[in-house]
């Protein structure tokens, strides 16, 4: 049982609660943190896949992809949260 | 490698990005900026259709490198069709964009003149992701373009600025997420089972678990942003409350996206079995009769139209399961075709509507009737649209749907035909409903207001309208430039 | 090893515990806080998976900036302030039958990819070769700043692409959005913030630095410096203005041009674009992760801002 | 050395998920800031502890980072609960 094992089924549980919460909550905000936590799960994926047992050094390429994504996934984050505070305010100004 | 640099692959993919900085940068002159970067797009997709047409099959290595280690643009036939197509709606859209937003904004949306200075920089970030998905070669990148084209999407639909536009928009935007992070978990195992990123790496590779879970996680995600039933629930609002322009652009383009990108992993991968295809025409089918009766049901013109994009998007799903045994090698241009000649139609289509509602005020199918006013260009260009969509000859529609049933003769698949005849009476029942509310005078009340002179924005729906009927004649061509440098591997 | 071997495992159970945890956590703010901390434990991972540049990332943008976009608009869903209980608690689940559905789906869903992973051959050779035998070339000595700024350069443009897709929607989407003024903060953070920016800006530019040869660049710089600037906002020592629109305009997409636009200069004579003569790479490379610094800063910062800096009379007239 | 410092970090995690305890139960926001703050600190430990064990000396900068940028979210906390004056 290598370190790549451990964390890539962890990585795979993070992406299938994820998966739940997207499937099932239904707060938007939760609904987005649980998008944040299938992206972690995906990344630690990607990174497991390229961990090589010491000494050897890992291979970068993936650990270039995850530092991609994540600024994708915050860019992303941010522009649900623009919608999310957006329409709040327009659902509270109607309500009122 | 090209004589002249740089290459109009990469051209293609960048000139728009300039020019979305040019008018996120100078919004008043905007849709100068836009117009002008679109047609400097379409030089540059003019130029890839020489190289395509000289070599058949052209890659750009990007950095010199070559895959598996640096990303590489490849086109050919397939590609430079999707290219044309791109700039022909970008066109067509940009121009009538130029007087879609004078109207008056909805009480809770957007002003008008600050839609118009986001429409342009969104609209071509969209082209810009849309152009790269279709020259890429390698699976990641393919994410991060299918991320760039989520963002401008998502921007686009909530361009309106209404509470149900944005509530649209999120329930868009979480879906598009979704999907993308399924193909970045479907990217992660191939890496782990070929350490290559690169198409070829998929082509060479074994079948083994690991890869079928890539593929399964690929297959979902993007059949979720192709809007594949039943992972269509985003579809019909999201695409029904943007703006014209807007829908337009999203309903022929982005949703095209994903399933370009499945014919392409189909075509590289280790091939979906027959299982899977046969799934997918089931699911189809079932996009192709629940589109067709909610789009019975609707009740505003705008959402009759997109629930017919989710029929329509069965239907290519149904052509490319419809060949059996023979599999992709032969279905995919029945695919093409009415992936072409639903692009061309719906983005006439949607532009229509748009004008219909700004003209009428209003877009209650069951008042259309009793109109003082009568748009009547934008309800012909409607009507050709509708004609293409339903599928009458000569329309570039009847020939995709011609070349689905004909593939399915030939297999014997009698079953995909019956669908397909399904759909078909199930388009020509709504979009009647829509059509004989132009044709009824008599419920008018108040004294025809007929003829508000022509206005330009008129021009663009009637000619992609007019085009989605005319370029079945074109059919040869067309074919010869998807048969390019063989994609699918087959002798034309 | 196997203290080790149990530290692996503890940590991994931990990670799948918070993820849980989160989804789980009835209050909205618990969530968070609870998501935040759910990135620490990553990059903890991130590092026991000897992925220094993904754990700095990270811990800059995973930990620091989406936490305080989360909390921020968090505070919004509460009428202007955290402390106020306002009505946006995070609702439970509605239907337990969908909920048991749902996760009996996903459950099934991570069972089969767990199993494909297992399945999946150990140690593949990746692409570390190929990077190891083109690194002379690239210009600069730390491989993940070759892979990003060099061999899949395309992709890394694109990125910088998506934050500016980012923050055109975020801003139109959100200009108009009345905004209520916040007080500066007590005098304890003024000392605070004396000491901590000017320390955060010198590491800022010390990991942009050293992304040459050893881990850093210009992600976790950018990352740094936005969060520097998020520190301003809320401090108030940033105030964004009307008359600073064009210059954040500017900031945005300096980054995307000069990048996009040295990738096409260097192409020509036998060149492909993005093809950096070996001799200027570094030079070009240190120049492209400058200015993608200067607009990641810049983005990050506005994307927790949010709207463009309208005036407030405008603002007004503008909804 | 290394078995030690192997043992640290696990004594250090333990302290970490024992932390937990606050941020999941509350009972209100502050407790679950400033326990996550605390973690924050045990996490800044552990990265120094791994930077020595795994001879990385740029595990050091993802330390000092993360020390840095915690803060982040405790000012937006700070600044995010005054009262807006409503």
């Amino acid at each position: 049982m290598t370190e790549a094992t451990i964390y890539g089924l962890a990585g795979l549980a993070v992406f299938g609660l994820g998966l739940m919460g997207v499937l099932g909550a239904a707060d938007r905000l939760r609904r987005l943190v649980a998008l944040n936590l299938c992206a972690g799960g995906a990344a630690m994926v990607l990174v497991a896949s390229s961990w090589r047992p010491p000494p050897a050094a890992p291979d970068p390429v993936p650990h270039a992809l995850v530092i991609t994504g994540i600024v994708v996934m915050v860019s992303a984050t941010a522009v649900a949260l623009a919608l999310i505070r957006r329409l709040y305010s327009l659902e509270t100004d109607t309500d009122a | 490698m090209p004589e002249f640099a740089p290459d109009p692959m990469t051209l293609a993919i960048l000139l728009p990005l300039f020019g979305a900085i040019a008018a996120f940068l100078a919004p008043r002159a905007a849709p100068l900026i836009g117009l002008g970067a679109v047609g400097a797009m379409a030089a540059a997709i003019a130029a890839v259709g020489h190289a395509v047409a000289q070599a058949g099959t052209v890659t750009v290595p990007l950095g010199g490198w070559g895959a598996p280690l640096g990303i590489e643009l490849r086109a050919d036939g397939l590609a430079l069709a999707m290219l044309g197509l791109t700039a022909l709606i970008a066109l067509a859209v940009g121009l009538g964009a130029l007087s879609a937003f004078a109207g008056e904004a909805p009480a809770d949306g957007q002003p008008m003149p600050r839609q118009r200075a986001f429409f342009w920089p969104l609209c071509l970030l969209l082209l810009t992701g849309m152009n790269g998905v279709y020259l890429s070669a390698d699976l990641f990148n393919l994410y991060v373009m299918l991320e760039v084209i989520s963002l401008a999407a998502v921007g686009l639909a909530v361009l309106g600025g209404t509470v149900a536009a944005l509530r649209a928009g999120l329930a868009y935007m979480y879906a598009s997420l979704l999907g993308a992070l399924m193909v970045l978990l479907g990217v992660g195992f191939v890496y782990l089972q070929t350490g290559r990123l690169d198409f070829a790496g998929l082509a060479g590779a074994q079948g083994s678990p690991a890869l079928s879970a890539a593929f399964a996680l690929m297959l979902v995600g993007l059949a979720l942003k192709a809007a594949l039933f039943p992972l269509h629930f985003w579809l019909p609002e999201a695409h029904a409350n943007a703006t014209a322009p807007a829908s337009a652009l999203l309903s022929a383009l982005v949703v095209k996206a994903g399933l370009y990108i499945l014919l392409r992993l189909a075509e590289a991968g280790p091939f979906p079995g027959e299982a899977i295809l046969t799934l997918l025409g089931v699911l189809g089918t079932g996009a192709v009769l629940w589109g067709g009766v909610q789009a019975l049901r609707a009740e505003r013109l705008k959402l009759l139209v997109a629930w017919s994009t989710v029929a329509q998007i069965g239907l290519i799903f149904v052509a490319l399961a419809r060949a059996g045994t023979e599999g992709l090698s032969d279905s995919w241009r029945a695919a093409a075709l009415l992936i072409l000649a639903h692009a061309v139609a719906k983005a006439g289509m949607f532009l229509a509507a748009g004008r219909i509602k700004d003209v009428i005020g209003h877009d209650r199918i069951s008042e259309l009737d009793r109109s003082a006013v009568r748009p009547a260009l934008a309800q012909l260009a409607f009507a050709l649209a509708a004609i293409s969509l339903i599928g009458l000859p000569p329309s570039l529609g009847f020939i995709g749907k011609w070349s689905l049933m004909e593939g399915a003769m030939g297999a014997g698949n009698w079953h995909w035909i019956a669908v397909t005849m399904a759909g078909t009476l199930l388009s020509v029942a709504y979009f009647s409903r829509a059509l004989t509310g132009f044709l009824r005078f008599d419920r008018v009340r108040a004294p025809l207001d007929e003829h508000r002179g022509w206005a330009l924005a008129d021009a663009p729906p009637v000619v992609l309208a007019g085009l989605a009927v005319g370029l079945g004649l074109a059919a040869g061509p067309i074919l010869a430039v998807l048969d390019l440098g063989r994609p699918f591997g087959v002798t034309p | 090893m196997t203290v080790l071997l149990a530290f692996d495992l503890l940590l991994a159970a931990s990670i799948v515990g918070l993820a849980a945890a989160t989804l789980l956590m009835r209050d909205a703010f618990a969530m968070i806080v609870a998501f935040i901390v759910f990135g620490m434990l990553m990059a903890l991972g991130w590092a026991r998976l000897v992925a220094p540049d993904v754990a700095l990332a990270e811990v800059a943008i995973g930990a620091g900036l989406s936490g305080a976009l989360l909390l921020r608009t968090l505070a919004h869903l509460r009428g202007g302030s955290l402390s106020a209980q306002g009505g946006a608690s995070v609702s439970a689940p509605a239907n337990g039958a969908t909920q048991g559905v749902n996760a009996l789906l996903a459950g099934l869903a991570t069972c089969a990819l767990g199993l494909a992973y297992l399945g999946a051959p150990q140690n593949v050779p990746g692409l570390e070769a190929h990077v190891a035998d083109a690194m002379p070339e690239s210009g600069v000595t730390h491989p993940v700043t070759a892979v990003l700024l060099n061999f899949r350069a395309y992709d890394t443009l694109m990125e910088v692409v998506v934050l500016l897709a980012a923050v055109i929607v975020v801003w139109q989407v959100e200009r108009g959005l009345a905004e209520t003024p916040a007080p500066a903060l007590g005098t304890v953070y003024q000392g605070f913030a004396r000491v901590a920016l000017p320390v955060a800006v010198i590491a800022g530019g010390y990991l942009l630095w050293i992304g040459a040869e050893a881990p850093g660049g210009a992600f976790q710089a950018g990352a740094v410096l936005g969060a520097v600037a998020v520190l301003g906002l809320l401090s108030r020592h940033v105030r964004p203005a009307p008359a600073h629109r064009p210059l954040a305009r500017g900031a945005f997409v300096v980054g995307t041009a000069v990048f996009a636009l040295v990738a096409l200069g260097v192409a020509g004579a036998g060149r492909v674009a993005f093809e950096y003569p070996p001799a200027q790479a570094k030079t070009l490379i240190l120049l492209i992760e400058a200015m993608v610094t200067i607009s990641i800063a810049a983005t990050l910062a506005a994307l927790f801002h949010g709207r463009a800096p309208v005036a407030v009379s405008r603002e007004e007239t503008d909804r | 050395m290394s078995p030690v410092l192997a043992v640290i970090l696990t004594v250090l995690l333990a302290s970490l998920l024992g932390g937990l305890w606050r941020v999941i139960r509350g009972p209100s926001d502050s407790d679950r800031m400033l326990s996550a703050q605390l973690l924050g600190t045990a996490a800044v430990a552990m990265t120094v502890v791994l930077a020595r064990l795994q001879d990385m000396p740029a595990l050091l900068d993802v330390a000092l980072v993360l020390a840095l940028l915690a803060a982040v979210t405790l000012v937006a906390y700070v600044a995010l609960s005054e009262s807006r004056g409503r």
